[in-house]
């Protein structure tokens, strides 16, 4: 039975030293924990810039009429808001970060069970984003399709709608393959002697979800891409 | 770390990367699988579009390359047994014919795909929105799945070419085959999704 | 997506009211449950879209049959509470302001559900009210529950109760102002994703706009001293809140791998004191 | 050989399993080239579904492999099978 | 207690209590002893947890009741929507005509209204239209609510039970002008309503082919044929006029010739005309085909 007590050669995930060195350690870490925190760190600042724009909306909701924006505006706004929000922290949010973070301590494994995999679905994450993000930027202005992207009016706007479509599915298959990652690992990685009856119940919440994203992503990406076609 | 741990741990890989690599071919089976009801909810709305678009492919480049993947399906299977077997030489030829029959079913593409390009068969081409919606669909389905699936196979290629290396190296043994049979599985899924293509795209009508 | 949600708040809830989980296989059975039927539920988005009579009686009886398990996790933790020694520490006032609004979120969901109402506030304001209670009151506050507790584990650094609680207060009560208005509107008719809007919804609108603000200082407040806490907050103990689960054996923040021996298993999960 | 419990599969086997998807493919064809309306759609992906089994249970081994990931496969093609169906009720009423 | 502005109120609102009250009842009573719990059980008056494990009876109770409860509310709300699906067969029917950004209302006899003005007490059947993409029809008073779907029929059916005006929203998200889709749904007297139908004029058919083309695109609903300023530059006056366009972030002046026409149908967003964003406008390039661009440039001419 491990105890608290520190041992002399004890050092943190925080401390320790790897390969590579100041920000790399972070970028190159294939250490779940610091996985879960490179996650948390995106996710946090993805939340509080779609918090920001929420503040806007209300603002312009406020009073009947133009308040601060035009209605072109104000439909990126929201689209935008749902886009970061739905895709970049409510879809990975807790799985991603304390999934991560807990879910091997809690059924006593060293890791998860693809470890690189693990951080390329990071990178992946990061660059669907960037791709999201990029969408509203580009000259063509933002999407103004609301999240959902209902069809036929996604077709008919100028928008950069596809480049949005492809953002959610690139980050769709960054979540399928965390999800598959949690599924192995829960399966597979369990300390000897725990069994299924034996895991707390975080990870069997986690174990449920991975189901949905491995299943329904690709479903629901199909759907997406309908929608360009 | 002791002595016994790394063992267990070993042990739990191949299990782990195997299991893996089936979610993975659950979510690809999954992604086809939306493909296929797209296809046939459109099949449904324009019959007869669909019916007259199919025709136009040719079946009997669709049944060779069909033929082809089968066998191909089989001898990844086979170099498979031969590599259980510690037969590293049969298991090299084996792979190499999967190979040989992965380029020729790209070949083959090439041509069919080349046909449809020259006969202005193909989404934007000036002649489409001529045809209608309904052949708009088709040929945008037909480009997307066969693409998708082209895509695959050259993935599938790609992983069975470092197999090919590992086991020249002995890298993959007897012992220790686990990648070879990932990429075996995942040449079966390739295979797997052909088997529903071919009759739905080619044949019904 | 609420699933990890629930399960962070049967992990914090146990622990604070220093007794186990209250029927551990009806919880992790629900969780089962949930993800299954919540995979077909999909087309309950899609009533008024003119779709077939047989497919909205399915979809709607399954939206209700939703509630069932979500209902068993309810009544799961709320009787968890029942007899044990009730530690309010700010991850439990998370937790619970989790289940008061999650229960508000899943019954106007089931406003949603029934067909008849569905056609009354489908596309309305109210359905941006219930989904921000779902998604928002219910993962967001989970997310914020599973912070508090978890960082000191993190970081090995405890944050600023104080504060942490005042921030809770701030959220809770912007978090209501800028949501339940909305409710009474989308009743009321006032569609969703609109830009103007008739005069009438002017004043819950105002009050609505209100909230968003307080909430926004509320969550900046919070986050702010979660940072100061991992900058300077005072070390942590392994195992601030005497949780029984296995990260608390280890020492805060864990070593590279964890654990430096193999952990020895317990039967119960929530044994490891 | 301890930590790989798969199945070797005997060349002989798989050979036979070649020439019977091959069989099957011929009658795929040449039962397509007939004309019979609706039919044709469901033997052919009858035929196309039976090939698959085959591929799924030997050349993949599926067969030989422990009993969860052979419920896991069933499930996945049940819950395909299900979307398909409300799909196409959905489709078909409205 | 139910106002009677439609047939259905009194169903929908009846679900809509029933299911409030039970929602508010567990509400109340959960967080009531979620706080009696806090407080009574608080570890501040240092009684010692005691560990019980569950109970599988009132496992069993607690789910089945809402099973029960569940199933029940299942059953009135779609008791409230069944007469919403089943209009009379002997229903006076309107088209409803959704479009981006207005609704316009087709009367037996080809009449046109921007209006939908109705006789009281007598049902009515509204075939819902739409020309371009997904629109809601809901009339929140009425407890209506459909979604016009493109290309597909639909349908939506009432009996009106109070005069007066009521609101009539979009629901669906349609574009840049979707808040401001709405339209006056007006009950009247029956002598007023036979009144107003005999006074609406019949509407003229257009039957300049280049009108149909720009009709048929969508054209018309983000370029004003008379002049008005909207989503894009109007028509009126177009052709042969002078235009400040940003080519390339250069401000520049160009005659709009056909040539121009047809540049800013197959990329719309080359020449962006001051004053308007761009990218609002997709490329048409393949969807219009040079003969009706031909059309749209006589047609156009014809603008003064």
């Amino acid at each position: 039975m491990i105890t608290a007590t520190e041992k002399t050669e004890y050092v943190s995930y925080l401390d320790h030293k790897g390969k590579y060195k100041g920000i790399f350690a972070w970028i190159f870490a294939t250490d779940h924990k610091r996985i879960g925190l490179l996650y948390m760190y995106a996710i946090m600042s993805f939340f509080f810039i779609g918090a920001f724009l929420g503040l806007l909306m209300k603002i312009e909701l406020i009073a009947p009429g133009e308040t601060i924006m035009k209605p072109q505006t104000y439909n990126g706004v929201f689209t935008l808001h749902g886009i970061l929000m739905i895709f970049m922290v409510v879809i990975p949010g807790l799985s991603a970060v304390f999934g991560n973070f807990f879910l091997p301590i809690l059924i006593g494994a060293k890791d998860v069970a693809f470890p690189k995999l693990n951080r390329f679905s990071w990178w992946i994450f990061i660059a669907g984003s960037i791709m999201a993000i990029a969408s509203q930027l580009l000259k063509d202005g933002p999407p103004d399709t609301g999240w959902t992207f209902y069809a036929p009016y996604s077709t008919t706007t100028g928008t950069n709608v596809i480049m949005a479509t492809a953002a959610a599915f690139v980050l769709g298959f960054s979540s399928i393959l965390t999800g598959l990652n949690f599924i192995v690992t829960i399966h597979q990685m369990r300390a000897p002697g725990m069994k299924f009856f034996n895991m707390p119940l975080f990870p069997w919440a986690l174990y449920a979800t991975a189901w949905i994203q491995l299943l329904a992503t690709p479903i629901v990406g199909i759907t997406l891409l309908m929608l360009i076609a | 770390m002791s002595e016994m741990i790394t063992h267990v741990e070993e042990h739990r890989d191949d299990e782990a990367s195997k299991l893996g690599m089936w979610l993975f071919i659950f979510t690809e089976l999954l992604l086809f699988g939306g493909l296929f009801l797209v296809y046939s909810i459109f099949r449904a709305e324009y019959p007869l579009a669909f019916h007259e678009s199919s025709l136009e492919l040719s079946v009997t480049i669709g049944a060779i390359n069909t033929i082809v993947l089968l066998f191909s399906s089989m001898t990844i299977a086979m170099a498979l047994t031969a590599i259980q077997k510690n037969d590293q030489k049969r298991a090299l030829i084996f792979i190499g014919i999967t190979l040989f029959c992965a380029a020729i079913f790209l070949v083959n593409k090439y041509f069919e795909w080349g046909h449809k390009f020259e006969m202005k068969l193909y989404p934007g081409s000036p002649l489409m929105p001529l045809l209608g919606r309904g052949y708009l669909l088709y040929f945008s389905l037909y480009f997307f799945m066969t693409g998708l699936h082209a895509l695959h196979i050259i993935i599938g290629m790609t992983l069975l070419v470092v197999c090919y290396f590992k086991v020249k190296s002995k890298n993959i043994n007897s012992k220790d085959y686990v990648l070879l049979e990932n990429g075996a599985l995942y040449w079966h899924l390739v295979d797997l999704i052909w088997i529903f293509l071919f009759p739905l795209m080619y044949l019904i009508s | 997506m609420i699933l990890p949600a629930m399960g962070v708040i049967t992990e914090i809830i146990p622990t604070f009211c220093q007794r186990q989980i209250y029927g551990y296989k009806a919880v992790a059975i629900s969780s089962l449950a949930i993800a299954g039927v919540g995979f077909l539920v999909w087309g309950h988005h899609m009533y008024t879209s003119g779709m077939s009579e047989q497919a909205r009686w399915f979809f709607s009886l399954l939206t209700f049959i939703v509630a069932v398990p979500s209902a068993i996790k309810v009544f799961n933790w709320i009787s968890t509470m029942y007899r044990g020694s009730i530690d309010v520490k700010p991850p439990f006032l998370y937790a619970i302001s989790f289940i008061f609004l999650f229960i508000i979120g899943g019954t106007t969901g089931l406003l949603l559900g029934s067909v008849a109402t569905n056609v009354q506030v489908h596309d309305t304001s109210f359905v941006v009210a219930h989904f921000h209670y779902i998604i928002f009151g219910g993962m967001g506050f989970a997310f914020f529950a599973a912070i508090h507790y978890w960082l000191p584990k993190m970081y090995g650094r405890m944050y600023n109760f104080k504060i942490a609680y005042i921030a809770w207060g701030i959220n809770f009560v912007g978090f209501n102002l800028l949501y339940f208005p909305q409710f009474i509107i989308g009743v009321e008719g006032m569609p969703r994703r609109y830009f103007d809007y008739p005069p009438q919804f002017q004043p819950m609108q105002i009050v609505s706009s209100i909230g968003g603000f307080i909430l926004i200082s509320g969550l900046i407040l919070m986050v702010y001293n979660l940072v100061q806490g991992v900058r300077k907050g005072a070390p942590a103990p392994a195992n601030p809140w005497h949780g029984s689960t296995l990260e608390w054996q280890i020492p805060s923040p864990p070593s590279l791998e964890n654990f430096d021996e193999e952990p020895e298993i317990k039967k119960n999960p929530y044994d490891y004191k | 050989m301890a930590n790989n419990t798969t199945h070797t599969t005997e060349y002989r086997v798989l050979a036979k399993i070649l020439l019977v998807l091959m069989f099957l493919t011929f009658l795929t064809i040449s039962i397509t080239s007939f004309h019979l309306g609706a039919f044709t759609v469901t033997v052919a992906l009858l035929i196309a579904g039976v090939k698959g089994f085959l591929v799924l249970s030997y050349f993949m081994h599926l067969k030989y492999e422990s009993l969860l990931l052979r419920i896991l496969v069933g499930m996945v093609f049940v819950l395909f099978i299900v979307i398909v169906l409300i799909t196409f009720i959905d489709y078909a009423y409205r | 207690m139910f106002s009677n502005a439609s047939n259905f109120v009194q169903g929908v609102d009846s679900a809509f209590f029933i299911i409030t009250g039970i929602s508010v009842f567990f509400l109340v009573t959960l967080t009531a002893t979620m706080i009696f719990f806090v407080v009574k059980y608080n570890k501040k008056k240092g009684k010692p947890a005691i560990q019980i494990k569950d109970n599988s009876l009132l496992e069993i109770t607690w789910i089945t009741i809402p099973m029960i409860l569940v199933l029940y509310m299942f059953y009135i709300g779609w008791q409230g929507f069944l007469p919403m699906r089943q209009a009379p067969k002997d229903a006076m029917q309107v088209k409803a005509i959704g479009s981006m950004w207005k609704w316009t209302f087709e009367y037996a006899g080809n009449k046109q209204s921007y209006t939908l003005v109705l006789p009281i007490n007598k049902p009515v059947k509204v075939n819902l239209v739409s020309t371009d993409v997904l629109h809601g029809f809901f009339i929140p008073a009425f407890r209506i609510k459909e979604d016009v779907v493109p290309k597909k029929h639909n349908y939506s059916w009432f009996i009106p039970g109070q005069l007066g005006d009521f609101d009539l929203f979009c629901t669906v998200y349609c574009g840049v002008s979707h808040s401001y889709m709405s339209a006056i749904v007006r009950i009247v007297n029956q002598q007023d309503y036979d009144k107003w139908i005999a006074a609406l004029p019949v509407k003229k058919a257009n039957t300049n082919s280049g009108h149909a083309v720009l009709e048929k695109n969508g054209c018309i609903a983000c370029h004003s044929l008379d002049g008005s300023k909207s989503v894009g530059p109007t028509f009126k006056g177009l052709s042969g006029s002078k235009v400040d366009v940003t080519t390339n972030g250069a401000p520049r002046k160009v005659t709009a010739d056909d040539a121009y026409i047809k540049t800013s149908i197959h990329e719309p967003n080359k020449d962006v005309v001051v004053g308007y964003p761009q990218g609002l406008m997709k490329s048409y390039k393949g969807l219009i085909t040079d003969k009706d661009i031909e059309q749209i440039n006589e047609y156009l001419k014809t603008l003064k």
